[in-house]
């Protein structure tokens, strides 16, 4: 279509990247949220009364009505294993030698994406409960990586 | 106002794995020409907007909307970007044009998918960057998550997922623009590794490259531009929770909320009786079948069963991705909606060659904006 | 309404917040790589700068050359006849003396980014480059300059391959 | 049938910080919620949703707009993202426009944020992504670069010095002290603090400039029937216009923004101005840099070309002048998180056009505001009219 042609010695792609170094507060709501997992070893949840939907994690404002969400509760640390998936691939996309467990473990009326483990996959079915299973306090530092994964329970 | 709209030119470049040849303003340039040429108009004097739907990531450029104009003759003229799918892109010149203040806009979506080396990496950075990134997951685990879940509501089986696979792969043969045509059967889908358990690898679409522009005009200017105007009867868009941790894990709730907005638009009452065939998203295998429930184009919990039973292939009641959907065609990024789009156009026209459909009125298009979201677009296409 | 509004939302912290551990956060990297195509206009223009070459493109119907090539005109979207070589120099079309550089790091000697207007190439069509081996304090609008180029041998066929753009020092 | 009414009937906005604790969500929400209360309505009565966000690799998110859609409302709605670089801020409420005026909605929630502060070590550093990947960026050119390039050259054309622009950094930052959400509001700067400022990138000095920060500015747009039912003082969309110029801009002209001139001349047409200097009251140009304002009051034929410094230097642009510009304070005032910027200068004038402006009311009742934002590689023109 084009009245140009491509000079044979052209250099085929040119090679360069999108550079991006992010840093990300937690925010209103995650800041407690995580401090709560990091401090007290307890996964919260805020509810809206309007909407009669109890978040976890906690928010600061339901989404479906933009209301701000002051109450917080205690959720506990067990759950249910909502679905789950056996991975086999890396952020590379290159294949797992290991294939890796996750989950989402329903908690309120929301839940956490997390690894499960104590587990083998064969092992694992939807409606499974499961609980947290925290680091040491002392070497919690107030991320979503402060639970190692979600192990069976025992009810 | 102008009440109606209709795609009066369409035109392609690319589809296929890669496009060495060409850079993305010659792709853009050659589905802009064919697509001008078609419709019979100058962009420098009939086209009076311009849209092109992208994401900064997928390009490597921030605010990529800068580099859209020229290749697209929309220099020094009311041209903007949606960050979204093809489909978004035509509701959007559906609205443009629904205003009065235009007569003709062309739409523009492109892959240079081949370009990003990194493209897994670049999808994990639309995860949550507190609750989901740190756990450094391959985004596919969204799909694996969603599957199972799917799969545990619906009572849909591993089978039928797969038969989607050999549906779309075969139907694709019949596609000359289609990268991954195929003839296989129900058990060497069964039988490919697993990717995101149940998720198998060839359950996955696999990215090309390629470009799609379409003109669309009111209902005037379509009538003098074209002998075969293809009507947008409806559009419909919608997110669902942004977050992981909120949304329907089993079901396509945006692609229901999405086609209910197009359905009364398009005054389609009983879609599974008006409907004549469908271009759905199929990035995954289940996601087809997700989709058509959602669509209410079937039963709920039905679409497994009707898929095995053969009644989506093109001789079928309810031909589905006749094209070869992603799973045949490959997956455009954020042009996907309009290839599935330019199948439907195609289709209404009667242009579609081997893979023509017999006696189509009217076509039902719909995208997902992949994994990790939960959103997407609906578009009634008709005669 | 903004006048009844007594309290604004919006928390601001300091950097001195995330220092000293008062608020949490979470850092990450995207490696976001990319072979870009250059396809038929750029990786022809890549090309001639390794052979020492500054390309143009010509449109008949706008009478105009362009630089860098592109396949198709802006202006009247009709194909670009042809390549044109130009000249390896020009004039400064504009420039600026920068303190500071991309990822924002201060600098005692200023950078001196310049669009140069092409010779061979229609009125006001440039390219962003930088000039060097000159006095910042020198440096005009419409300063007549040259390519200076990398040696044959260093060169990859990329707009880096001219170093910069010096001063023509007229006789 | 003639083209359908909207108008703005709410609006909201956070502060304007350098470091927000709220996510982009948060920031969002917080816009959205104040836009829907200032107007009594809840998220029902919303029937879909529009986002301005301008690059990615500010908030540090791949496709931000669908990470931030709760924030802004767009649970289970129709909710779509534009961007035209810095432009976006005034284009996301031409998108609000149209999603009304095509007939499709009648209620469209219009939310622009910006968290630039996530980018490390600083935002400025992304925008070498704006630039060619090819023929540009392993030059490692920085944003300075181009306004510099720009100033430089519409000084050199016109004949235009350092003084006649520093004056619309004083008078946007002092505009800015009574904004209650500015972040660089100062009463007693003075030209000789600007032209005394730290060299960036001569012509550009620290005090040129607008500062980095995080923000959300949120509007709420009606079809003429619900904004009568909902409000005696519903203030009109008027005209808008749009308009890309190549990407190609080391080809043209620099010293005259003819992208801004030719979407002001488009939303002037709709709005049937025919003398803009007579029927636009007060204008919110975008000033992401002091001479920006000037550069665009003349691509809105507010002013003659090269004229617009005089209109300063008489106090013709003072908030209690003829022609008030950037009473709000202005990008170099308030803040500039880039899409919530541009939506700024829209509430601005929907304050304004109230008289709810308190200390930042210009007088004399205005009838009438254009706002106005620039983008990309000098490129994009998006312009408003609002009026009474």
């Amino acid at each position: 279509m084009t009245l140009l042609e491509r000079d044979p010695n052209a250099p085929a792609a040119w090679l360069g990247e999108l550079p991006l170094a992010s840093r990300y507060t937690a925010g209103l709501a995650g800041e407690r949220f995580l401090r709560a997992i990091k401090d007290e070893g307890r996964i919260y949840g805020a509810r809206c009364d309007r909407c009669g939907v109890t978040y976890v994690p906690a928010v600061a404002f339901c989404e479906r009505c933009l209301n701000a969400i002051e109450e917080w509760m205690d959720v506990g640390i067990r759950g249910e294993v909502y679905t789950f998936t056996l991975l086999y691939q890396d952020l590379d996309g290159n294949r797992l030698e290991q294939p890796e467990l996750v989950a989402f473990v329903r908690l309120g009326d929301g839940g956490l994406v997390h690894r499960l483990g104590e587990v083998q996959a064969g092992e694992v079915a939807i409606g499974m409960p499961v609980e947290a299973v925290f680091r040491p306090a002392g070497e919690r530092v107030g991320s979503i990586l402060d639970i190692v994964y979600f192990r069976p329970s025992c009810g | 106002m102008n009440e109606r709209v209709a795609i009066v030119g369409v035109g392609w470049a690319g589809f296929r794995p890669t496009t060495p040849e060409l850079s993305y303003k010659e792709l853009m340039y050659e589905a802009a020409v064919r697509a001008y040429a078609e419709a019979g108009v100058d962009p420098r004097r009939d086209v009076q907007s311009f849209v092109t739907v992208a994401e900064d990531l997928h390009e490597g450029t921030s605010i990529f909307d800068e580099y859209t104009p020229d290749q697209l003759g929309a220099a020094l003229k009311p041209m903007h970007t949606i960050g979204g799918d093809g489909l978004h892109g035509l509701a959007t010149a559906y609205m443009l044009i629904r205003t009065g203040q235009f007569e003709v806009v062309a739409v523009e979506g492109h892959s240079k998918a081949s370009n990003i080396l990194s493209l897994e990496r670049v999808t994990a950075y639309a995860q949550d960057p507190l609750l989901n990134r740190p756990l450094g997951l391959n985004t596919h685990f969204v799909a694996g998550l969603e599957m199972n879940r799917y799969l545990y509501e619906s009572g849909a089986e591993r089978e039928q997922c797969a038969a989607v696979v050999v549906k779309n792969r075969r139907n694709a043969l019949r596609n000359p623009l289609a990268s991954f045509p195929g003839d296989l059967t129900v058990e060497e889908v069964l039988a490919s590794p697993p990717l995101a358990w149940p998720l198998g690898q060839l359950e996955a679409a696999r990215p090309v490259d390629g470009a799609v522009v379409m003109v669309l005009a009111g209902e005037g200017a379509a009538r003098s531009l074209s002998d075969r105007p293809v009507w947008v009867l409806g559009v419909g868009w919608c997110n669902d929770s942004a977050a992981l941790e909120y949304r329907d894990w089993a079901q396509a709730v945006y692609a229901r909320q999405a086609a209910r907005m197009a359905y009364r638009q398009a005054g389609l009452r009983d879609p599974q009786a008006q409907v004549d065939f469908a271009e759905v998203d199929d990035t995954y295998a289940y996601k087809e079948l997700q989709a058509l429930e959602a669509l209410g184009l079937c039963p709920a919990g039905q679409a497994g069963e009707l898929t095995a039973a053969g009644a989506t292939v093109p001789d079928g009641d309810l031909p589905v991705n006749v094209s070869g959907g992603s799973l045949g065609i490959g997956h455009l990024l954020d042009a996907t909606g309009l290839a599935r789009a330019l199948e439907a156009v195609l289709q209404l026209r009667g242009q579609a060659g081997p893979r023509q459909l017999e006696d189509v009125q009217v076509g039902l298009v719909q995208s997902w904006r992949g994994a990790p979201t939960s959103s997407g677009a609906v578009i009634v296409l008709g005669n | 309404m903004t006048a009844k509004i007594l309290h604004f939302p919006g928390v601001s912290l300091s950097e001195a917040d995330f220092e000293q551990g008062r608020v949490l956060f979470n850092q990450d990297r995207l490696h976001g790589d990319f072979a870009w195509d250059t396809g038929i206009a750029i990786g022809s223009y890549l090309a001639a700068l390794r052979r020492g070459v500054i390309l143009g493109a010509r449109c008949r119907r706008c009478r105009r050359v362009v630089v860098p090539p592109r396949v198709v005109c802006e202006w009247c979207y009709r194909p670009m006849s042809e390549y044109v070589p130009l000249q390896d120099s020009g004039k400064v079309n504009t420039f600026s003396l920068c303190y500071v550089t991309w990822d924002v790091q201060r600098i005692s000697e200023p950078e001196i980014p310049a669009v140069i207007e092409i010779d061979g190439a229609s009125p006001l069509h440039g390219i962003l480059h930088r000039l060097g081996e000159v006095d910042p304090q020198q440096v005009h609008i419409g300063m007549r300059v040259k390519a200076v180029w990398k040696p044959p041998a260093d060169r990859q066929g990329a707009i880096t391959d001219i170093l910069y753009f010096k001063p023509v020092v007229e006789v | 049938m003639g083209m359908r009414k909207v108008a703005v009937i709410g609006a909201g906005m956070t502060r304007f910080v350098r470091r927000a604790q709220e996510t982009g969500k948060e920031l969002s929400w917080e816009a959205a919620r104040m836009a829907l209360e200032s107007c009594e309505l809840t998220l029902d009565d919303i029937e879909a949703v529009c986002m301005g966000t301008a690059p990615d690799a500010f908030d540090g998110v791949h496709m931000k707009a669908e990470y931030l859609s709760d924030g802004a409302g767009g649970w289970r709605k129709p909710y779509m993202r534009s961007y035209v670089g810095g432009g976006t801020g005034v284009f996301a409420p031409i998108q609000g426009w149209y999603h009304v005026a095509s007939g499709l909605f009648d209620t469209c929630l219009v939310v622009c944020e910006e968290k630039m502060s996530s980018y490390t070590p600083h935002a400025q550093a992304a925008f070498l992504t704006i630039f060619d990947h090819t023929t540009e960026r392993p030059l490692e050119p920085n944003l300075l670069w181009i306004f510099a390039l720009e100033m430089n050259r519409y000084m050199q054309t016109y004949g235009i010095s350092k003084a006649d622009i520093a004056r619309v950094s004083v008078k946007n930052k002092r505009n800015a002290a009574d904004h209650p959400c500015a972040l660089l509001g100062e009463r007693d700067i003075t030209v000789e603090d600007v032209l005394n400022s730290e060299v960036l990138a001569w012509p550009v000095q620290r005090l040129d400039v607008s500062p980095v920060s995080d923000g959300a500015v949120a509007v709420v747009l009606a079809a003429e029937h619900v904004a009568k039912r909902n409000t005696d003082r519903p203030v009109w969309i008027e005209g808008v216009g749009w308009c890309l110029d190549t990407a190609h801009w080391t080809n043209r002209d620099l010293a005259y923004p003819r992208y801004v001139e030719y979407a002001a001349r488009m939303a002037y047409e709709m709005a049937g101005i025919k003398e803009p200097r007579k029927e636009i009251h007060i204008v919110e140009p975008y000033d992401p840099f002091d001479y920006k304002e000037l550069h665009h009051l003349e691509g809105l034929l507010l002013a003659e070309r090269g004229g617009a410094p005089q209109l300063v230097a008489d106090g013709v642009t003072e908030r209690n002048g003829a022609m008030p510009v950037c009473p709000s304070g202005g990008l170099l005032g308030v803040g500039n998180p880039i899409a919530a910027a541009g939506l700024m200068k829209i509430a601005e004038l929907f304050w304004q056009l109230r008289g709810e402006a308190g200390a930042r009311q210009v007088p004399g009742q205005p009838r009438r505001g254009l706002a106005q934002a620039w983008g990309d590689l000098m490129q994009v023109g998006s312009v408003v009219i609002m009026g009474r």
